[in-house]
């Protein structure tokens, strides 16, 4: 069995980790106040920047830091209209979707059909060698290592740090983080161009590892998977972490249960992870009032100084 | 103390917000170890002024002046450098956020180390504060939160410390305990800068006071040497209305009851009820005083449904059992209730005057027609609160956040009585009121008890409900005490029995005296 | 550049904020055709007026913008009472499903009832599923965001699996389609020669109605409490569950309502994609719109125009469907961005009148 | 365009496609032939696609907008523009209509489509004979006859070299979802397929293989790029050909509505380069069943055919007619699992 256990943990892994960047990306701009709907615009728009430098350059180094960045300038355009010019976020966000699709697919058109060479393996020393666990978990390309590490920052920076305390007041009450004096406009666009950075990365390991290719669309939804993720996992990284390997977990393994032969229709089993989120949220939810507590209570909400 | 030199001036100080210039060319100074008062009408443009002084708002005009040196741009955190302290008069608080984490916000990023904890439990005793570091804001009552305020200013040693309406949600002891606290740091030199709407305890406390009226200076004096009534008239400019009791029939039944209610608290941290028995007559004001975070907001909940109790026949007006109705039910039955928070519980903020006038009385002055707002109704009813209760507005089209805190307590005042309830519940209903419009409130509460209606007054003010309950009862930790006749009690006692410390075997208040 | 607050909205700003958002989408878009080496003028006649300029434009125009007016409205109430319904696709697909699936069974006969039947089972249908959400919400606090957003898929692998499996049409050589609705199961055309059918003029009604019950009913009164101050319709006595119950039935409803309109108006049978996004392109309709029914129709058309102008530039000027997509998020920014005139006016800093007369 | 004053005024051809051109897949390819027909008649015609038209009421409009923007020849290049089509070719006689892989025609519609099965015949020749494990693994996109009948031409003539030979089938529900496809490349090599086949659009599963150095074939065009390992070869849609003789019919006037299913023989699939890495006897046994399809020897459905109950559905000596190929809906034997009803 360990020798279909592996590849199945290794698929679920890749699956995993755009989701992974993306959500935890999200969790850090939405703790400070501010939903953005525009996940997916911004991940491809990292897709497909860190496709065409990598292609360009052979760096998957450059590639990889071109792919945040691009995410995080489309972010920028959510920031200022939300922050500077009091843009509803919700809406914003939308119609950053459709600018970045639109924007991708010009920026790629050159790239249709170009080849990428992929993310190096690389192996932790030592640990490498563990039977089993060691392909397992320390056989991976440079992303899904900083996916991890990236979470684990996160939930560091909010659990035990200034800044995260910082952070979550804004996005608890503006008008009190703004009367003790903290810029609610440059936190959050910290936290905008921090979770634009994420869903470009998550993007570029689209792009760059997943599948290395650049194609129209090829972000195919999983932008608002990853939304779905924040609320899932009640603005936690952590949980956001789990959230999107409990979801690419069951999306590989209905694949699986496929090649096995399983006699159900597959729109069925395709809706086994959307099933699956929604049972393991009304689970986690009983209790509503701590969910509440975790959610940033002015989420959404635009600040101008003198309201 | 004459000679010194003033540790902030503020010179020419001048603020719009559209449609208003809350601040008009004021000038004010402070001196080291002065307690200064700043007195003024709702809306008379003090806390703009304070937070002017603190970098919360940007003045237009005008130059602030810390230690003789012009400063030319102030933030919070610049503010909290030279020395400055603020305990605002809207909570700067986080609801989701530990007490502690609350007060490491405030506080320059040195301060707040592993050492915070500590600090805020030896602040808190030594000013009498008690704070537990680890409860979450949500889960505190108002006091609670207003010592956080306090706490989180002492703690970084302040040279100027500006209060903007402390005491409003204190019990006479911690009041008391406060102003230790404060003539203590004004003997070692701290400046404070003061804003209350309680004038007595401007005049035991404050040194000078500076008076303002409509964003200008119009005045100062020295406390002691006034009156609350001379101060009051100096603020608004007229002559305060004095409140009189008159003697009231009072009908042999109880009205309203409430009978061993137990209720437990929905809030995580909140007070669960214990047997809570109330029989008010009409014709009565009875009194209900406590700390807060006693209890009382189950109580209110309970009491306007909000919250149904669990047993039908507990709660009834006129021998009528209201106990699982909901507050629409029970206003049709002849209740009205004011609750504690104006803004976003008695009233929409966003939301027009007329729609806001909508919201509780569309039942009983028919303001709806087959389902649908009649508006002009509405308007007209709106109109008439306003015109009624004085309440100041360019009309009703405005939103509700619009008016300053006194008059948005005038008008929701207004609509609850205009309604001609049987029973009025009303909690806090002066809290950051001025002395003009409070006069007004609990005039207006007098003369619908006189009219014959149930009055009950749930708050911590025992100023107030001294001068207009005919009987008090104390809520300590979810129990109430039996009521008493006001004229057999003194504050002292029913301050003592706030705190939960018992006369001596009776719990009847006023038999030890 | 720094905003202030102005008193109270500005009436006048609320006409013209998206006249001048829509003036620098036209100068900036010109920069950007220039760019591309197209005649700009021409662009922006062929992207806003050619596609109007006939009477089979607009009725384009009206079609289009049917699925999306109604579901914005119906967006509108969730909205306003604080609910995130971002599920309307969902309940779209179920509506459609459920109105054509009368239709299917139905395929054969000719009564007069059949397509009201449609609609009022498409109706039903958007409910049932957009009930999902208000139930979980409120029987267990889940957060309506996500489930919304997963039912959405669910219901498009439901689609799927009927248009593969029993509703396929057993003559159509096992293509995943099913039978075409008979004619009495379809919306008659309003408007000859064109595809103008009565799905429209159900619009058209749908806007006054929710507009009056949502400024003048109780319960649109109660939606907007709750939105705006859960506490205060508290106090007020409305209940809870109630609004969101409501809110959720009515959003719902017109989704599935706009989704029987599609495939009983336009389409004529029910195939493997029933919208291309409708019930997300309608948050931002909604959003535009201002949360009012009113605005919703026009934000609707102008949202509707910018798909017939996309069309149209890459029929006419050869550019690719991504400069669309560009174009259409910029107008978007601009509308968005332009709304902050209606509640701030710009100052010029530096420039600052000192003692502003009170207005 | 009717009135043949071609000399001044261009005849316009439109493309509607269901993708971006930017898929490389199914839409990238029916643009390679419209870019064809630029090429060949650049004095005479102008092309106009419309890229990524959903199915539905967009596609009506879209159609009748070309129409009625002076198109002489319209591509509609998918199969849910079926009824579309053919209610637009009603309202507007004088336009010529052609659409892809659909089986409703009329005086002004014709249709077209590509005999990908034979591809797959070829395909699964080389496959039974290059598996080791003797599974295949095929990414499937939805279950209509086109992808059935794909699925059992590569069993068919897999068994016939390699009876042991077993297929597993895995639904990715989507036509074009890169990383869904590889996730469903990469468990069907997990599960011990060593030949991976598509029928979806993105060249993601190759790369898995290539990655995971097993065998696969190209879909839609040449993807050897993606793998040139792995890549054992690829069916290819050429529509140039097709849609450079429309063209030409269209502009001599002899254009007539036809129904046009083209194999190898019309050149409108192909194969790519065959891998290095066959032996040459396979190779020469590829080419031997593709000369013999072209010459009409070889049909990939000839009986003894059974189902996967074991029933024979074509019998011995039989070819399965047209009409039996285009609605096919059920598994040849060899088949793992079940069609999803
Ligand atoms: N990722 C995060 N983002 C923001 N705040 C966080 C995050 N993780 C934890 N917190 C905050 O840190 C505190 C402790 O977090 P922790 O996850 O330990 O909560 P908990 O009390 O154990 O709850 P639970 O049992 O639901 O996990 C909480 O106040 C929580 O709100
Ligand atoms: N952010 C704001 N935007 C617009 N107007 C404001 C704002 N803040 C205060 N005002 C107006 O400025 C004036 C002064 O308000 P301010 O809060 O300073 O009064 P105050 O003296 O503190 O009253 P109170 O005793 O009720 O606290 C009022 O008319 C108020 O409505
Ligand atoms: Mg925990
Ligand atoms: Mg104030």
């Amino acid at each position: 069995m360990s020798e279909l256990f592996v590849p199945v943990l290794l698929t679920i892994i890749t699956a995993s980790t755009p989701l992974v960047f993306a959500a935890a990306g999200e969790v850090v701009v939405e703790k400070s106040g501010v939903l953005n709907l525009g996940v997916e615009g911004m991940m491809i728009v990292g897709a497909v920047i860190a496709f065409a430098v990598g292609v360009k350059t052979e760096s998957a180094a450059l590639a990889i830091i071109s792919g945040a960045a691009g995410g995080m300038l489309t972010a920028f355009i959510f920031g200022f209209l939300t922050l500077r010019l009091l843009a509803n976020q919700v809406a914003t966000g939308l119609a950053l979707t459709i600018f970045g699709l639109g924007l991708s697919a010009l920026i790629g058109h050159g790239f249709v059909g170009k080849t990428f060479s992929g993310l190096p393996k690389i192996g932790v020393p030592f640990l490498e060698q563990i039977p089993v666990l060691g392909p397992l978990l320390f056989v991976h390309d440079i992303l899904v290592y900083l996916s991890v590490i990236a979470v684990f920052l996160i939930t560091y920076v909010f659990n035990k740090t200034r800044l995260g305390l910082i952070i979550r007041a804004v996005g608890e009450n503006h008008h009190a983080a703004h009367s003790i004096g903290y810029s609610i406009v440059w936190v959050r666009m910290g936290c905008i161009l921090f979770g634009g950075s994420m869903a470009g990365l998550g993007g570029a390991y689209l792009s760059l590892a997943y599948t290395p290719l650049w194609v129209e669309g090829m972000t195919a939804g999983r932008g608002w998977i990853a939304l779905a993720l924040v609320v899932f996992a009640s603005w936690r990284a952590w949980r956001a972490f789990f959230g999107a390997y409990l979801f690419g977990g069951i999306t590989i393994i209905q694949l699986h249960a496929q090649g096995f032969g399983v006699d159900i229709a597959s729109q069925f089993l395709s809706m086994l992870p959307y099933l699956a989120t929604i049972v393991v949220l009304v689970l986690i939810s009983n209790n509503s009032s701590r969910m509440m507590l975790n959610a940033p209570a002015d989420l959404g909400k635009s600040f101008h100084a003198s309201d | 103390m004459a000679d010194k030199k003033p540790i902030l001036e503020l010179l020419e100080i001048c603020k719009g917000y559209p449609g208003v210039i809350a601040n008009n060319r004021v000038n004010l100074e402070i001196k080291p170890g002065q307690i200064h008062a700043l007195l003024g009408e709702n809306g008379a443009g003090k806390s703009t002024l304070v937070k002017i002084i603190y970098g919360v708002q940007r003045c237009d005009t005008g130059k602030i002046k810390w230690k003789g040196s012009e400063i030319s741009q102030i933030t919070p955190q610049i503010a909290r450098k030279l020395g400055i302290g603020m305990v605002f008069q809207h909570f700067s608080l986080f609801d989701a956020m530990t007490v502690e984490e609350n007060i490491a916000l405030g506080i320059p990023a040195t301060l707040a180390n592993e050492n915070l904890k500590q600090n805020i439990i030896d602040i808190s005793e030594k000013y009498g504060l008690p704070l537990d570091p680890y409860r979450y804001v949500h889960t505190l009552s108002v006091g609670e939160r207003q010592r956080i305020e306090v706490v989180r200013c002492l703690i970084q040693n302040p040279k100027l410390l500006i209060m903007d309406e402390p005491t409003s949600v204190l019990t006479p002891q911690e009041v008391d305990k406060l102003f230790k606290t404060l003539r203590r740091l004004s003997a070692q030199g701290v400046a404070i800068l003061y804003i209350s709407h309680k004038l007595q305890e401007i005049i035991d406390l404050c040194h000078v006071a500076t008076i303002m009226r409509a964003g200008e200076v119009v005045d100062t004096c020295i406390p002691s040497e006034e009156s609350p009534r001379s101060m009051a008239e100096m603020m608004m400019g007229t002559n305060l209305i004095v409140t009189k009791k008159n003697e009231r029939l009072v009908s042999e039944k109880p009205y309203f009851s409430v009978i061993n209610l137990n209720h437990q608290a929905t809030m995580e941290h909140g007070t669960d009820l214990k047997n809570i028995t109330i029989k008010a007559h009409k014709g009565e004001i009875l009194g209900i005083a406590g700390i807060a975070g006693n209890g009382q907001i189950e109580l209110m909940e309970v009491l306007s449904g909000e919250i149904t109790a669990s047993d039908d026949s507990l709660v009834s007006i006129d021998q009528v059992s209201v106990g699982n109705l909901g507050p629409r039910k029970r206003r049709e039955k002849g209740l009205g209730f004011v609750p504690e928070e104006r803004l976003g519980h008695g009233a929409v903020p966003e939301m027009l005057l007329w729609e806001n006038a909508f919201l509780s009385g569309y039942q009983s002055m028919k303001l709806m027609l087959n389902g649908f707002m009649n508006v002009t109704k509405s308007r007209e009813y709106a109109e008439k609160i306003i015109s009624r209760f004085n309440v100041k507005t360019p009309n009703v089209n405005v939103t509700a956040n619009s008016l300053s805190g006194g008059n948005l307590q005038k008008f929701i005042f207004g609509r609850e009585i205009l309604q001609d309830p049987k029973v009025l519940i009303v909690f806090q209903p002066t809290w950051g009121v001025d002395a003009g419009s409070a006069a007004y409130i609990r005039q207006s509460l007098m003369d619908i008890a006189d009219r014959g209606a149930v009055v009950v007054v749930i708050s911590q003010d025992l100023e107030e409900l001294f001068e207009i309950s005919d009987k008090i009862s104390v809520i300590c930790e979810g129990e109430l005490t039996k009521p008493e006749i006001v004229e057999n009690i003194t504050v002292e006692n029913v301050g003592l029995l706030m705190s939960g410390i018992k006369p001596s075997g009776n719990d009847i208040l006023g038999t030890q005296l | 550049m720094r905003l202030e607050l102005r008193g109270q909205v500005s009436e006048r700003m609320v006409y013209c904020s998206p006249v001048f958002a829509v003036i620098m989408t036209f100068l900036t878009g010109m920069l950007i055709f220039s760019f591309l080496g197209v005649n700009p003028t021409q662009a922006i006649i062929t992207f806003f007026v050619e596609p109007v300029s006939s009477i089979d434009g607009v009725a384009e125009l009206c079609v289009k913008a049917t699925p999306l007016v109604l579901i914005a409205i119906g967006l509108s109430f969730c909205f306003r009472a604080n609910i995130w319904n971002i599920g309307a696709e969902g309940q779209l697909t179920i509506g459609a499903l459920a109105g054509g699936g009368l239709g299917l069974l139905f395929f054969n006969s000719s009564s007069q009832f059949l397509m009201p039947g449609m609609l009022i089972f498409g109706i039903l249908g958007g409910m049932v599923w957009a009930g999902i959400p208000a139930f979980l919400k409120i029987k267990f606090g889940t957060n309506e965001i996500l489930t919304s957003l997963m039912l959405t898929y669910i219901a498009l692998l439901i689609l799927s699996y009927l248009i593969h499996g029993p509703w396929k049409d057993p003559e159509g050589q096992n293509f995943p389609e099913s039978r075409l609705f008979p004619e009495a199961g379809l919306l008659p055309i309003i408007l000859d020669e064109t595809r103008l059918h009565l799905g429209w003029i159900i619009t058209l009604i749908c806007v006054p109605v929710a507009w009056i019950l949502m400024t003048y009913h109780l319960i649109g009164f109660q939606i907007r409490v709750m939105g705006m101050a859960p506490m205060a319709s508290n106090f007020a006595g409305f209940r809870g569950k109630n609004i969101i119950w409501i809110s959720f039935l009515i959003s719902g409803g017109l989704a599935g309502l706009a989704g029987t309109i599609e495939v009983s108006g336009p389409i004529g049978q029910i195939i493997p994609v029933i919208s291309p996004g409708y019930g997300f392109t309608a948050i931002i309709v909604a959003f535009l719109g201002r949360l009012h029914p009113i605005g919703c129709l026009l934000s609707g058309l102008l949202m509707a125009l910018t798909y017939l102008g996309g069309d149209n530039a890459q029929i006419e000027l050869n550019l690719p469907n991504a400069v669309t997509g560009v174009f259409q998020g910029m107008l978007l920014f601009f509308l968005l961005a332009s709304d902050v005139l209606v509640r701030y006016r710009i100052q010029i800093i530096g420039y600052k009148n000192k003692h502003r007369n009170v207005e | 365009a009717a009135d043949g004053s071609a000399a001044e005024k261009k005849a316009k051809v439109g493309f509607v496609y269901v993708g971006p051109i930017g898929d490389h897949g199914w839409s990238y390819q029916h643009n390679a032939g419209r870019l064809a027909i630029a090429r060949t008649f650049s004095d005479k015609v102008k092309t106009t696609y419309v890229e990524s038209v959903p199915y539905g009421a967009d596609a009506t409009r879209v159609i009748t907008k070309l129409a009625r923007s002076g198109h002489d020849l319209i591509f509609t290049t998918s199969f849910g523009y079926m009824n579309p089509t053919l209610k637009i070719a009603k309202r507007f006689p004088k336009v010529k209509f052609e659409h892809a892989t659909g089986y409703k025609r009329s005086k002004n519609l014709a249709t077209y489509s590509g005999r990908f099965y034979e591809g797959r015949h070829v395909v699964g020749l080389i496959a039974g004979k290059m598996t080791k494990s003797n599974i295949l693994g095929y990414v499937a996109s939805f279950p209509i006859p086109e992808v059935i009948r794909g699925i059992n031409s590569t069993i068919i003539a897999a068994r016939s070299v390699n009876p042991k030979i077993k297929i597993k089938v895995v639904w990715v529900s989507t036509w074009f979802d890169p990383g869904k496809e590889a996730d469903a490349a990469k468990a069907l090599i997990a599960q011990g397929a060593d030949v991976i086949l598509q029928h979806t659009d993105s060249p993601a599963p190759l790369q898995q293989a290539q990655k995971n150095k097993v065998w696969a074939v190209g879909q839609a065009s040449d993807m050897v790029n993606f793998g040139p390992k792995a890549q054992l070869t690829a069916i290819i849609d050429d529509w140039n050909a097709y849609y450079i003789n429309r063209t030409k019919a269209m502009l001599d006037g002899t254009w007539s509505s036809q129904d046009t299913w083209g194999g190898f023989k019309s050149g409108m699939v192909k194969m790519a380069p065959y891998n290095k890495a066959i032996p040459s006897d396979v190779v020469a046994m590829a080419e031997k069943a593709k000369d013999g399809i072209i010459a009409g020897t070889v049909h990939p459905f000839t009986g003894p055919i059974k189902d996967q109950s074991g029933k024979i559905v074509i019998p011995a000596g039989k070819m399965a007619d047209d009409g039996m190929l285009l609605g096919m809906n059920f598994y040849v034997e060899g088949v793992d699992g079940t069609i999803p009803k």
